[in-house]
């Protein structure tokens, strides 16, 4: 202890320079509303001394009724920090989009004043508002107060996760849905599956607008929405020759980075296969006045991606090539129960949908959730000839 | 008497997004024609209607207090009508209407510590995780980290001269909270031990046949120690991912000598020319030194002025590793070759170089 | 007495090639400076020291008599010096110094019914394997579905006016001697059904353990029936690989009315542009129909005249399917994609298309 | 039986029409020499009739002191085709590049005439001559007719199998060493692993002067040696406006399509950025007066090709990324030898040396032969991150 009563930081202090802001200062700045603070620096200090956590695993806690929402954490040196024996999180479901208003902020932090420790993370890696630290019998009222301001928990443990989306129709002139709806009215369908874990493993939904991809989908969502077009690229030729005048070197820059070589450019006029396009998005994104997605819009639906633990990590692939705009919601809350159905019944414990779709292979997976097999999902058709033919039924 | 409790409220979801949407946002939904990024941190979206909306975003540490958020809250009501958001990357936005609050905005940000930035080709917040913070199962911290590597690349931050969009993630285990998996550069906390079986403890905390299956590659093995069943952990056989310890508490990973960082590269997640791609292995084990992980941070900032010097205009980091082939790669960054860069994993054989498209 | 048998001669190993070396060849070995297709099977080769060799390159069906044999020897004799080889395609080549030799070759190889040609961008000949002539595992001949598939190809060996080289190879079984997994068309020869278990001759012929390890499925059990030790196959979990039958005759796995052929494109060997590459699977599935295979016929030369008609200069089968992605290739060709199109083997997972790349 | 006393083939018969030389016209010409064609006929009418084989499995047979060289096969009708009961093949070690002067046609022709069916494969696909059909008696009197005139046996079963070469220095400009010597010389440095069978499973060695790999090498052998240059290419511009002029799209057939875009045509002028070549032999095959290999020539070895059966086809990887042509003869025999050595002592029954590799990882697999990891063995670094660390032994 020092003098002024406060732990003494001399390694976790060295993180308050520099011009990147800083995460100590933030912890500092949080001990006037609570002493946890204090202590969780110096439980932090201790860590950077030694180079390893001290924080015990797991542990169940939460609020009446609901299976998730809540991490549990204790000190595994609660004598030398009492203050953050208990320090659990709240996983708090963000508004679609991230979208705040000053008060909505405030309501925030003063209800997180009067119950936990006064950090937060806006936001964690899945997208929910993180409470970070608070002692197990705050987390009720705490659920409660927030219960009133209109906030709900988010997902945790082997339920639907908190699902996101980019900022979409609000503020980007690419997406081809939209997407904070979707995303909003897909958590509202789930709430049960969101909050009382039924699965056999977490499961995680992210919409994206575009290619681009700005949530991650495709990398971190076991179902991705990703936004796209069917018709041609809306091109205003005007636009692209203001672009050529400022400099822009559009061969080299577009034509040449195009990956399906479909663009043709001859100093005057941008030509475009648009049937060769595969929608990558770059030459709209070099050139956001002059080219824009098409008009008949929709996603694809694409499922599977996941951390490496522990059969290595999945990108999402592709289950439904396109689903147009109007057919979205009601595809997508019919296809996610199919699935879930069968990973319920066939998912082992702790595997995630990408994991047993490829334990059990695509052609069947499809076969019980009542696709059928179509070129779009595979890079390439087999190149083993270790065909499991089925001679009683025909082939599908 | 006790009054009756207030109902209790449950299953109401979050809140409506659209009660936090500025009024040009709403007047123009799904309406917007173009962008243009004003100056870094800068963006001006115009409507249809030819109404616009300008975004100032500033880098966040992610970790922030109610003090601070309520700072950011009273700049909204100051400048920009009250409205924010939070980006994808943890940045924060200010959505204004009107371009005269752009330059003050901006001011009083730098003053109070935010810097602006982080759009178009510039290196943007680094996802990351909790570690020491709130983790039981980290090899090292993120939050520190993070600080530690965006001191000497804000200029990076808060210009966006590079050849493309630069991402940069740390997850602090194998669990790969922040998705470290598909980012141009990631840093990824690991562990090089076999876990420490606490025999006393393990039957009371978990079941041996669940922890025996949570093992990818069959180390964990029954074992009767003094009387009690527990189990061994064959080490010749262990890849330290830490799933044993996920499943059961009795498993710790934690070793300060050992653990420590690993630097990948190449990886993305947009469509934008070429296809999504996994990050690469780029240095196998780097020491885990707080507070300010010199050997990361110095080995983060060589990959990106090497890449900032090389790549060519629109190239992302996969993409230019992949046309200057991995073999200039490590030459151009000094970075070794080691047997830990050969894939021995399940589909290792398909990263083997199956062609004669070779560079002497 | 018996006279002592001459000594015997072991171990000399093949000719030396330099006996069978044409003058010119010997005199500029590895002095070749260009070389120029004349005509569709007749090649160039021009040395720096200006000196130049002619080729005359004619098919065969590679199963060939001695008196066929003769017959090239005499027109080797008569228009070559005596000087011929045969290609890795299993075409012969007449080696000339005399370009007034040419025509009159071509005219009397024509004549014999030896087609010139297969140089350059033209089908070239089939590499095959045994079949029914002299293999026990084949699912179905060899040489007769290469003469039935090159008769109406014919004139695409006689001309070279594809866009690239195209490669057909032809194999009986799953072994696949013929190296069909690399060929831009492939022909593979397939069963469908489990083997048969010969109870009675089991015990005799094979050992189970091995057996039992042969089976890469894991689908072969040991079983006791009426008393003898011998095996039973898991028919759901057989992918009819037919590598129990190699090790073990015991296991046959004729079966005419489910025996057949499948097609498999896109392969290629060499290196030139993209690099070597699988043939990937077409169609799953086609009757064994001899003596002429029209199904089989039929397929190949509408994938070969769609290819034509739609690849670029240059682009292999391969090349171009992926230019145009895989789905187009089945909308183009007419064929069905199915539920065995996508793999389930060991790598399966890697072949689930993770982008967004798509054209509608 | 038919009244000339030969079998009716009706459904042969109808190969015997059209344009491609017919194998069964061979067949038929070949009766004149030997009665077994008949029967042989017979028996593939029969098969052509049922839709199956007719040949037994196997059967050990084979000529004095050699353990291959010889496929034994029987016919499980004898009793209706007697003359080819026994139809045994004979592998012959083709000469390098399959050449021949007619007078060695004719000698192996007499021989078999007086020894076998008189049918033979021109050439196997592993690229031996295949002397097709005989009984066992015949077995050593024709091996040793064969002895006598310079011929030797080919490879079978668990052996060194006959290696064989692209035409190379013989008849091909851009061989970039000598693959019909080299492919001699080893073929005699190990005379014995062929003709006495040591090994888990079978070898292949395939010798391909350039990237375009004549002989498929990196598709079919277990080792493949494959030439290329280390320095520029040779550019003769003359001869490449000459093909500009002859009407040569070079920027469409030739820039675009190099992988590597490492060339630039300004109409005039090729510049080629050598350093970025990939040595793909593209532009050269296009041009080839134009351009050729460089002169510092040599060959990079690649190693594990092979066909599906059981665990899935490899292409051959590169193990050693280039080996200039003095020092190949040396290199190869002193690899070859080590990886022979690895393979006898930790390869299974019947595994290949590219699944061997794939089973202990090719790191290990380095170390046991004793060559340092490059990045030019693979196409990239490992993606996932379960890194097997030696904490005992520093990092290689
Ligand atoms: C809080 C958060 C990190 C953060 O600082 O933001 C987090 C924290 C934890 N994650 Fe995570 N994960 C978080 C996003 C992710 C993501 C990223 C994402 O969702 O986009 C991933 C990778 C994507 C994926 O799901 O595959 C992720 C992959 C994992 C895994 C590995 C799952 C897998 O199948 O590979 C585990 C291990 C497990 O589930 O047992 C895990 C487990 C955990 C646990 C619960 C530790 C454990 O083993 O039980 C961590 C609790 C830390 C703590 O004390 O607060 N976390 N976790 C993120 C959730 C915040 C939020 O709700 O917004
Ligand atoms: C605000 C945000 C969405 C959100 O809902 O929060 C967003 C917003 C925009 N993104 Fe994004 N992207 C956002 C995260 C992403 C991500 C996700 C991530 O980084 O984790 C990606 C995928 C990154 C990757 O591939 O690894 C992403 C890949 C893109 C791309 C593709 C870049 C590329 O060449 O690969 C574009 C197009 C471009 O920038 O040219 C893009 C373009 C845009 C545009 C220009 C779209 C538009 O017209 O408004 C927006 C401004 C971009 C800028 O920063 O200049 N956005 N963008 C996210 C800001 C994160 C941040 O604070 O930095
Ligand atoms: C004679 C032969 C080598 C031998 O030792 O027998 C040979 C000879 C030549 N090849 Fe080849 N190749 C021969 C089999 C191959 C093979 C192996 C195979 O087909 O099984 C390949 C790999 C095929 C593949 O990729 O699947 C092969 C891929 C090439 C290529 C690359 C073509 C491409 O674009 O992929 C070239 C270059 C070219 O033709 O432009 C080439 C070029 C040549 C040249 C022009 C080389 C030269 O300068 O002399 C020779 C004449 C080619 C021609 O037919 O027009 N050769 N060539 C083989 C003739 C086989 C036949 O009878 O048809
Ligand atoms: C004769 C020949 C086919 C032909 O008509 O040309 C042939 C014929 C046989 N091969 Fe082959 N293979 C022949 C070249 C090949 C090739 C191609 C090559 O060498 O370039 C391959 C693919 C490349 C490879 O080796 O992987 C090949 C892959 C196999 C395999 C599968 C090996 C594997 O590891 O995948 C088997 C099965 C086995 O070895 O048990 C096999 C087995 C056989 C057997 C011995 C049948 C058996 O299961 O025992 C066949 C004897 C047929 C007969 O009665 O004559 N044959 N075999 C070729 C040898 C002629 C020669 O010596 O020149
Ligand atoms: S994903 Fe597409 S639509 Fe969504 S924000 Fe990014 S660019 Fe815009
Ligand atoms: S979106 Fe991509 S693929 Fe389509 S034209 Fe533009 S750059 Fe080419
Ligand atoms: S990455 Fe690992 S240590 Fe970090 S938060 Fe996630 S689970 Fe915890
Ligand atoms: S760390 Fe992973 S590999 Fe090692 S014992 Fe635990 S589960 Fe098995
Ligand atoms: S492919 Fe099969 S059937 Fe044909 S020769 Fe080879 S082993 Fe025999
Ligand atoms: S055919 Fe193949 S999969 Fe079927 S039993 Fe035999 S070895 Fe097993
Ligand atoms: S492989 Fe190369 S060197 Fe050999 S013949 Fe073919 S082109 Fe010529
Ligand atoms: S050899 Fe291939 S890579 Fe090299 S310049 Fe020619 S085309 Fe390009």
């Amino acid at each position: 202890m020092a003098d002024d009563g406060k732990v003494k930081t001399p390694l976790l202090d060295q993180l308050e320079s520099g011009p990147w802001p800083s995460f100590v200062k933030e912890i500092k700045r949080a001990r006037q509303g609570s002493p946890m603070c204090d202590d969780l620096l110096g439980q932090l200090e201790l860590s950077y001394q030694e180079k390893k956590g001290h924080w015990k695993h797991g542990g169940l806690v939460g609020v009446l009724g609901y299976g998730g929402g809540v991490i549990g954490r204790y000190s595994d040196v609660p004598d030398k920090f009492p203050a953050v024996a208990h320090f659990h999180t709240l996983r708090i479901n963000q508004p679609a989009g991230w979208f705040y208003t000053s008060d909505a902020i405030r309501t925030l932090c003063d209800i997180w004043e009067q119950h936990g420790s006064g950090l937060t993370n806006m936001h964690g890696s899945t997208g929910d508002i993180i409470f970070l630290g608070t002692r197990t019998d705050q987390l009720e009222p705490c659920f409660q107060k927030l219960a009133q301001a209109g906030f709900d928990l988010g997902g945790s443990g082997s339920s639907m996760r908190t699902p996101s989306c980019c900022v979409g129709p609000a503020r980007c002139e690419w997406s081809c849905y939209d997407t904070l709806a979707l995303c909003d009215q897909t958590t509202r369908e789930f709430q049960d599956e969101m909050h009382r874990p039924p699965f056999p493993y977490k499961f995680k939904i992210k919409f994206a607008g575009c290619p681009n991809d700005c949530v991650a989908s495709i990398a971190r969502a076991d179902l991705s929405i990703i936004g796209t077009w069917k018709d041609d690229l809306r091109q205003d030729d005007a636009a692209v020759a203001d672009f050529a005048a400022a400099g822009l070197d559009i061969q080299k820059d577009v034509c040449d980075r195009c990956p399906s070589k479909c663009m043709e450019w001859n100093g005057a006029k941008l030509t475009i296969e648009n049937s060769d396009c595969v929608r990558c998005m770059h030459c709209i994104n070099v050139m956001p006045k002059a080219l824009r997605p098409g008009t008949e819009r929709g996603a694809a639906l694409l499922i599977g991606a996941k951390a490496p633990i522990v059969q290595g990590a999945l990108l999402s692939s592709v289950l439904v090539p396109f689903v147009p705009e109007e057919e979205l919601l009601e595809t997508l809350k019919e296809l996610i129960r199919r699935v879930w159905e069968f990973w319920d019944e066939y998912g082992m414990s702790r595997e995630r949908v990408g994991e047993l779709i490829e334990r059990v292979g695509m052609a069947n997976f499809l076969d019980a959730i009542g696709l059928d097999p179509a070129p779009e999902m595979v890079s390439a058709p087999r190149d083993n000839p270790y065909i499991f033919f089925q001679l009683e039924e025909k082939k599908s | 008497m006790t009054q009756p409790p207030a109902k209790r409220i449950t299953d109401i979801g979050p809140p409506h997004y659209e009660k936090f949407l500025h009024p040009v946002i709403k007047k123009n939904y799904g309406q917007w024609k173009y962008h243009e990024t004003l100056a870094p941190g800068v963006l001006c979206h115009a409507a249809e209607s030819g109404e616009r909306i300008y975004s100032v975003r500033a880098g966040t540490p992610r970790l922030l207090s109610i003090q601070t958020l309520r700072v950011f809250a009273a700049l909204a009501d100051k400048y920009s009508g009250g409205y924010l958001r939070f980006t994808s990357r943890n940045n924060i936005e200010f959505l204004l209407d009107n371009p005269a609050n752009i330059e003050p905005l901006k001011k009083e940000l730098a003053e109070a510590g935010f810097p602006v930035g982080g759009t178009n080709n510039a290196i943007s917040n680094i996802v990351h995780t909790q570690g020491w913070v709130h983790c039981h199962s980290s090899a090292t911290d993120a939050s520190g980290i993070v600080k530690a590597v965006m001191d000497p690349l804000c200029d990076r931050f808060t210009h966006q001269d590079l050849p493309a969009k630069l991402r940069i993630a740390v997850a602090c285990c194998l669990n790969m909270c922040g998705a470290v998996h598909c980012s141009d550069i990631a840093i990824l906390g690991i562990h090089r031990r076999p876990p420490k079986v606490m025999h006393d403890i393990l039957p009371k905390v978990c079941e041996v046949p669940t922890l025996i299956a949570s093992c990818p590659t069959g180390a964990i093995r029954p074992a009767t120690v003094d009387g009690k069943q527990s189990v061994e952990v064959i080490e010749a056989q262990c890849m330290f991912c830490g799933n044993c310890y996920t499943v059961c508490p009795a498993l710790p990973m934690n070793d300060p000598d050992n653990d420590g960082l690993s630097i990948w590269v190449g990886g993305k997640v947009s469509n934008a020319r070429s296809a999504p791609k996994f990050s690469k292995l780029a240095i196998p084990f780097l020491p885990n030194n707080p507070p300010r992980w010199p050997e990361v941070v110095e080995a983060v900032v060589n990959i990106v002025n090497v890449y900032a010097r090389h790549a060519r205009k629109f190239e992302r980091v996969g993409e230019w590793i992949e046309r200057i082939g991995w073999p200039r790669f490590f030459k151009l960054t000094g970075i070794e070759f080691t047997r830990y860069h050969i894939d021995d994993f399940k589909h290792a054989g398909l990263s083997y170089a199956r062609s004669m498209h070779m560079k002497y």
